[in-house]
């Protein structure tokens, strides 16, 4: 039972980085991206080939997933400084589905539909943390210092200046908000944070394939954010846990028939989701109006 | 001036057109009305004034239905009812929002289309009222094809009160028409809007802050201060400055 | 008249589609004059504004300030040249309290910090307190700017100009819909920032304000500066006041 | 050991494969059943379900919490993608894994504790070529899911037409989500082929059938063992389609095969499959194990029961069977054809 | 000969493309939805046309019997899910997780009581027949055409005579003003919930018989629809309509330059493509302020 929590507990800190990341573009921006699992995407594959063609060592090979994922996401950035809401929502939405369709084919990088197995044990500077407690630890670790720099960031000048972006694109351009630049920043840090998610899980489970970075990934991921609560600190992280756990508890709900224990799980899954909607739309630590 | 007054006087009936007994009103548990008893008389252009805040948008609002009273009771020609949008156009009333009351992707030919229907007029009787209003406000042809969001602000307003005007209502409540207006365009408003009011007799609720402006069309003012009625009177009363600055 | 000029835009025209928006328009904005736009609805001044900031490129023209072409700049270079605007539908930062809609208009760079460390923080944060003092809206220094009433909006909208201390103000419809007390704290805030040598234009229909408040106006119709003047010349100009106030003016 | 037996199993339940889930635990169900019946055991055997949604990362949770919660030493795996991502913490934690569903042939070998009870993709293919060259097949045109699973029939079709006077004139890669394939079939009709071989699954490889006899290639169709899945049979469509599997006779006499036909047929009013044949295997075979280190005096863990799985043969429907050093196991495979709603055997 | 076959099928797939997005358009150009559970309409509707005729109804009255679930479904989610989140002032993003939820909830639901494999009922339609040499055509294909021609004009006719149409777009622009106006915001509302998700119901008839659905299917019907949506222009059915006629078309005749696996992703870079260079879509009018 403990090593079941631990590793539900690793996911849910993966997950809380990668919604954390988001959050800065959709809470904070108001960049609303579905591709963010391509970036995810991105930083476990760059990782995972780090760790198998070069060196096991998480430091290496997150920040080569980080920079990777930070330096592609100029492709998102490039749509974000040109259209807007649904649109934009629509721009990365193509690219999600042109990436899922890259990591399916890209044979020699992604391994194609079948990933790449056999990813080794993580090792930081020699010291091995493969042990699910290590492992945890890192995540963590991780986890507390991507939430360190987003409070820092978000507090300061430049979540300010976000924020104004988000609330009137025109009024901070007449307040001397190089729109461009921050939008582009934004994109370039939240995908990096990203990327660091990335490699994390690709250490995790020492398997990745283009299943876990699909739409759907996306999808979850935002609704990890709204669900939590956009524009919040711990919101993301809340929503991470409430839809990591969810299934999670469900699955220990030993009235259900096996045979239907899938879509019972799923509707309960769904059902909730909307139902959170509905008398929480700020989410479950959000304020008590909308992101908007 | 004087003239309105006895033309209200004479086409007044027993029941005012509205009124409102003991309105209370909150906005996310915040009163902001506190008990206002107002009537507005037929053929009468009541004006209401006070300070930003004091809670005259919100009384427009419940009375054309667009916000729920905590208590109250609203009557309209002696009747009471629960204000609904749609019950409030088809009985009569027309509400002119504070702002620019347009649809900026929509033509002024398809605003003025919308209004129609939501009057139920077949087409017939449509185009005789659009060109009634066109009458009234002539400049309206000029940018009749255009998009309501390319107009300039006294442009839309102008838009906003004809397609009010359309459903020939008999109760007009109008939220400060001229906030952005250029003086002018106030005039060219309110001149025609004075004329119909007199010859139709139909009975106006005009919110406004250009007193000077606003003044010289009413029949009567009403002051509200922190959502009460607080002064009741004649336009004359009010008209010197010092007077109204203590109000406020 | 023997101030300096700022702000020059000499011969500017923006057309939309078919229509003449604004046409060969020349205004010169000088140092601690407060030059009020007015004109029926429609005339362009908003327009005017948009070419001077960046927000809208002209067709041609020119635009100087100091002398210096600032021309086809984005708006937010413009804005860090010291043009300070406010906007006709106040577009404040919704979501942000009153103090970062004030301290976010004066955070210049792009980047995650500004510069100045500590100190230049310490001296941004006095600004605000300044702005919110002059404004009265010390009080709701936390309140989101969507919760506020009509007035604080307008004021908050002013408080984000105040602060960032730019030399020059475009003032759009900044006091239309508001009570008469209201109107002279906004009066009051003008003029003491024309004491302090700030520039000011403003397009204000209220005809109390500008005579109180405006050393020359500029008179638009249809796109076209038709005159510019003292507020005595203007109001003395039967032709203009035909256009402006119609034929029913005491 | 006083604590009933636990079996695992993590199948999909939900997701594009959810109908072979369905499948599975039927099979699952009805091994348990008859395990139960002939109380030769100590304690009775649990089961515990997963649901891995039909994806790696659902696998990879799913598996955590049979091994760390539930503490099963004995999981059920169905997918080739579930199966590979889900191997290295069941590895990690020392449980034994079969797989009766999944044939991408790298499953061979993957771990020490990962067994197939299936014969993979490529141990099939030398059926399928005898039918070919009996039937002077020449030019053969390749449909295949860009997976695993996929990539190695391609190679095994491309190593081995050319031994059998045969060529692979065209191959066409689908996209997982595709449904669509009007525009391939045109081009596959330009190929002007003698043969369609299929080689994807689920709803998609249904699909398939339905829209190439939909659009006019009259040519036969065949594909591997995931031909036998009732929906194919179901779909008027399909008629003629020929599959390779395992060798299954369901009118077989031996008790074995008769308790399971007849059991099944009892129970879900239908014929079983193959996948049905595996799973109900797996936990026959998961209760022969426990009987034999219940006699030996060991405890059972995943440890033991993975030297007991390499060393001894096991009574199965189908026959005997012994699991290869690569964790496979071997079974003479016949060539199957789609007709009228049934499954018949050709060779 | 090749291209022509494959220009056929891409019609046929845009056909069936262009029905599902314009209602998905329709929806959200007038009420700013996120209808992502529009996907979970589309099979709901297939799977109780296919219910309908294995109870042994008339091919017409399952049809009906679809409509009414697709009607019902839609009518549901815009009265129970999507109004009181718009009065809480949900964002947009907020509206799209319950609508994402939603459409999880029906999927499953779907799968509990169909099961959750492919379904389809076999008719001659759908066999193609040589109509010249190698050009292969199907019944199902005139059917197809017909029945989108006289949807669009039907719809078409509806907006444009109807006042309707003007209310709808009024509704996407202030649905606050338009009770100023003397409207009722929700009717209309409940409108294009009405003929948005009845527009879904010929493409998964169709759909039904010639590929036959799954319950998973909901996200594709939904991918394409929104890409579809957002190509003609955000507010223009008729746009919608003739970008889902483009993405079905892309989708098919890139086949015969790259290989088959590419052909999803085709769609999705003309999407991505269109909304870089043409951000306002085919018909839209401006989309980025
Ligand atoms: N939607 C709303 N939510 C919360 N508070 C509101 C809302 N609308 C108005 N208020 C508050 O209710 C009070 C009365 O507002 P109202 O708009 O009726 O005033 P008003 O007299 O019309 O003022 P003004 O002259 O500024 O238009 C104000 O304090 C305002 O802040
Ligand atoms: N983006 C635009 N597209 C098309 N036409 C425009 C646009 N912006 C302004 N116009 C037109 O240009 C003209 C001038 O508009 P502008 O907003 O500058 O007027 P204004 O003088 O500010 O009027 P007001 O006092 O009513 O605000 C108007 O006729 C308006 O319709
Ligand atoms: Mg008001
Ligand atoms: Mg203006």
């Amino acid at each position: 039972m403990i090593a079941y929590l631990v590793n539900l507990a690793t996911l849910v800190a993966i997950f809380g980085i990668a919604a954390t990341s988001l959050n800065l573009l959709i809470g904070y921006a108001g960049i609303f991206s579905i591709a963010h699992a391509m970036f995810f995407g991105i930083g476990a594959y760059v990782a995972a080939q780090v760790a198998l063609t070069f060196s096991a060592d998480f430091l290496l090979a997150a920040l080569a997933a980080a920079v990777a994922a930070a330096a592609l996401s100029l492709c998102l950035a490039l749509p974000a400084l040109r259209v807007r809401g649904e649109y934009f929502v629509a721009a990365s939405l193509g690219l999600q589905m042109m990436a899922t369709t890259l990591f399916a084919e890209a044979h020699g990088f992604t391994g194609g539909v079948g990933g790449l197995v056999g990813i080794p044990p993580a090792r930081i500077l020699g010291f091995d943390v493969a042990s699910p407690d290590a492992f945890l630890a890192l995540a963590l670790v991780c986890l507390a210092m991507t939430l360190l720099v987003v409070r820092t960031l978000m507090r300061g000048s430049f979540g300010r200046s976000l924020m104004a972006l988000r609330d009137s694109e025109s009024a901070a351009e007449a307040f001397g908000k190089d729109v461009r630049a921050l939008k582009t920043l934004v994109v370039v840090i939240g995908c990096f944070f990203v990327g660091i998610a990335g490699a994390l899980f690709a250490f995790h489970m020492a398997f990745v394939n283009v299943e876990s970075f699909t739409l759907e990934q996306s999808v979850v991921l935002m609704a990890m954010v709204i669900i939590g609560g956009a524009g919040t600190l711990t919101g993301p992280i809340i929503g991470a846990i409430a839809l990591l756990s969810l299934p999670a508890a469900l699955s220990f709900l030993s009235f259900i028939p096996s045979t239907e224990i899938g879509t019972v799980q799923q509707f309960i899954y769904g059902a909730l989701m909307t139902l959170l909607m509905i008398f929480r739309p700020s989410g479950l630590v959000g304020l008590s109006r909308g992101v908007r | 001036m004087n003239m309105a007054v006895s033309v209200a006087a004479t086409t007044a009936t027993l029941a005012p057109a509205v009124a409102v007994r003991g309105l209370r009103a909150s906005y996310a548990g915040r009163e902001v009305l506190s008990g206002i008893d107002l009537d507005l008389a037929g053929g009468e252009v009541l004006c209401l004034v006070g300070h930003n805040g004091a809670g005259k948008s919100t009384l427009l609002k419940i009375l054309f239905g667009l916000h729920p009273a905590d208590a109250g009771e609203v009557m309209l020609r002696g009747r009471p009812l629960k204000p609904h949008p749609s019950v409030m156009a088809r009985d009569g009333v027309a509400y002119v929002p504070e702002g620019r009351g347009v649809f900026p992707g929509l033509t002024v030919k398809e605003i003025f289309t919308l209004a129609l229907w939501s009057a139920s007029l077949d087409a017939g009787e449509g185009r005789a009222r659009v060109d009634e209003v066109l009458e009234l406000l002539p400049k309206l042809k000029d940018f009749w094809g255009k998009r309501a969001g390319q107009l300039s602000g006294g442009q839309q307003q102008m838009v906003s009160i004809g397609r009010a005007l359309l459903s020939r209502p008999s109760i007009l409540l109008l939220d400060e028409p001229s906030i952005g207006l250029a003086p002018k365009l106030f005039q060219d408003l309110i001149t025609p809007i004075r004329a119909i009011q007199q010859r139709r007799g139909m009975s106006i609720l005009l919110v406004e802050q250009n007193v000077g402006e606003a003044f010289a069309v009413s029949d009567r003012v009403v002051a509200m201060k922190s959502g009460v009625m607080i002064y009741e009177g004649t336009p004359e009363d009010l008209r010197d400055h010092a007077r109204l600055l203590t109000l406020f | 008249m023997s101030a300096p000029v700022l702000l020059s835009a000499r011969g500017i025209s923006r057309s939309f589609g078919g229509l003449a928006a604004v046409q060969d328009v020349t205004l010169d904005l000088r140092q601690g004059v407060v030059t009020a736009l007015a004109g029926p609805n429609g005339a362009g001044k908003t327009t005017l504004f948009n070419l001077i900031t960046g927000h809208l490129v002209p067709d041609s023209g020119v635009v100087e300030l100091k002398g210096q072409s600032i021309l086809r700049q984005k708006p937010h270079k413009v804005a860090l040249k010291g043009i300070a605007r406010s906007f006709q539908d106040l577009r404040l930062f919704g979501s942000m309290s009153v103090y970062d809609n004030v301290l976010a208009a004066i955070e210049p760079t792009p980047w995650l910090w500004q510069p100045g460390g500590s100190s230049g923080a310490a001296a941004r944060r006095l600004q605000v307190d300044r702005a919110l003092a002059a404004t009265g809206l010390e009080e709701l220094a936390g309140t989101r700017a969507v919760d506020l009433s009509y007035a604080e909006t307008k004021f908050l909208s002013m408080a984000r100009i105040i602060a960032t201390g730019a030399p020059i103000w475009l003032l759009d419809e900044p006091a239309s819909g508001l009570d008469p007390a209201s109107r002279s704290r906004f009066v009051k805030l003008v003029r003491d920032a024309t004491a302090a040598g700030v520039t000011v234009c403003l397009i204000e229909h209220n005809l109390d304000i500008v005579t109180e408040l405006a050393d020359r106006i500029a008179f638009l119709d249809q796109g076209r500066k038709l005159a510019e003047g003292t507020p005595a010349e203007i109001l003395g100009n039967a032709e203009l006041i035909a256009i402006y106030f119609g034929e029913r003016r005491e | 050991a006083t604590e009933p037996y636990v079996l695992g199993t993590l199948f999909p339940m939900t997701g594009l494969l959810s109908e072979l889930g369905a499948i599975y635990t039927s099979a699952t169900a009805l091994g348990l059943e008859h395990v139960a019946q002939d109380k030769r055991l100590s304690q009775p055997i649990v089961l515990k379900a997963q649901d891995s949604q039909s994806t790696p990362q659902g696998g990879a949770v799913g598996m955590s919490k049979l091994a760390n919660v539930d503490r099963a030493p004995y999981v059920l795996v169905g997918l080739t993608g579930v199966a590979k991502a889900a191997e290295p913490i069941a590895t990690r934690s020392k449980v034994l894994m079969v797989n009766g569903g999944g044939v991408g042939p790298d499953l061979a070998g993957l771990s020490p504790y990962f067994w197939n009870i299936i014969p993979l993709a490529n141990q099939e293919l030398p059926t399928a070529f005898d039918w070919m060259k009996r039937n002077a097949i020449k030019r053969v045109v390749l449909i295949y899911l860009d997976d695993p699973l996929g990539n190695a029939l391609r190679k095994g079709l491309q190593e081995g037409l050319p031994a059998i006077g045969a060529a692979l004139v065209g191959e066409f890669s689908a996209a997982p989500s595709a449904q669509q394939f009007s525009a391939m079939i045109a081009r596959i009709r330009e190929a002007k082929p003698d043969l369609v071989y299929v080689a994807s699954y689920g709803t998609q490889q249904t699909q398939i059938f339905k829209q190439l006899r939909d659009n006019g290639i009259t040519q036969p169709v065949m594909t591997y063992s995931v031909g036998g899945t009732p929906s194919v049979a179901a779909l008027p469509e399909a008629d003629g389609v020929l599959f390779t599997s395992q060798v299954t006779d369901w009118d077989a006499a031996d008790p074995l095969t008769r308790r399971f036909v007849d059991g099944w047929r009892a129970r879900y009013k239908d014929n079983p499959n193959t996948y049905a044949q595996n799973y109900y295997n797996a936990v026959l075979l998961y209760a022969q194990l426990i009987e034999r280190l219940e006699k030996e005096g060991k405890p059972v863990t995943g440890e033991t029961l993975k030297e007991a799985i390499a060393s001894g043969t096991f009574d199965l429907v189908g026959g005997r069977a012994r699991f290869s050093q690569t964790g496979a196991i071997d079974m003479p495979t016949q060539l199957n054809r789609v007709q009228n709603g049934k499954f018949e055997k050709v060779s | 000969m090749l291209l022509t076959q494959l220009a056929v099928a891409g019609i046929q797939t845009g056909m069936l493309y262009a029905l599902t997005a314009a209602g998905f358009a329709l929806i959200f150009g007038a009420t700013r939805v996120f209808h992502v559970a529009h996907g979970a309409t589309f099979i709901l509707a297939g799977y109780a046309f296919l219910e309908a005729v294995q109870l042994g109804l008339h091919w017409s009255l399952a049809s009906l019997v679809a409509l009414m679930a697709a009607v019902a479904f839609g009518l549901f989610m815009d009265a129970f899910v999507y109004r009181p989140i718009q009065k809480h002032e949900g964002s947009f993003f907020t509206v799209f997780v319950a609508s994402f939820g939603a459409g999880i909830a029906m999927q499953a639901l779907i799968q509990f009581f169909f099961g959750g494999g492919f379904a389809t009922i076999s008719v001659p339609l759908t066999r193609a027949a040589q109509v010249l040499p190698g050009l292969y055509v199907a019944p199902v294909f005139w059917v197809a055409l017909g029945v989108a021609v006289t949807v669009f004009a039907a719809v078409s006719l509806f907006l444009e005579r109807t006042h309707a149409g003007l209310g709808l777009r009024a509704l996407s622009e202030n649905p606050e003003l338009l009770r100023a106006y003397g409207l009722s915001a929700r009717r209309l509302s409940a409108l294009a919930f009405v003929l948005g998700s009845a527009l879904a119901v010929p493409g998964a008839i169709l759909t039904t018989v010639t590929t036959g659905i799954q319950p998973a299917d909901g996200a594709h019907v939904v991918l394409v629809s929104l890409a579809a949506t957002v190509v003609g222009g955000i507010g223009s059915i008729r746009g919608a309509a003739l970008a889902g006629l483009l993405l079905g078309l892309v989708e098919n005749l890139v086949v015969s330059v790259v290989d088959t696996q590419w052909s999803q992703a085709a769609s999705f870079v003309v999407l991505f493509g269109f909304i870089l260079f043409r951000p306002n879509g085919l018909m839209g009018r401006a989309g980025a302020r």
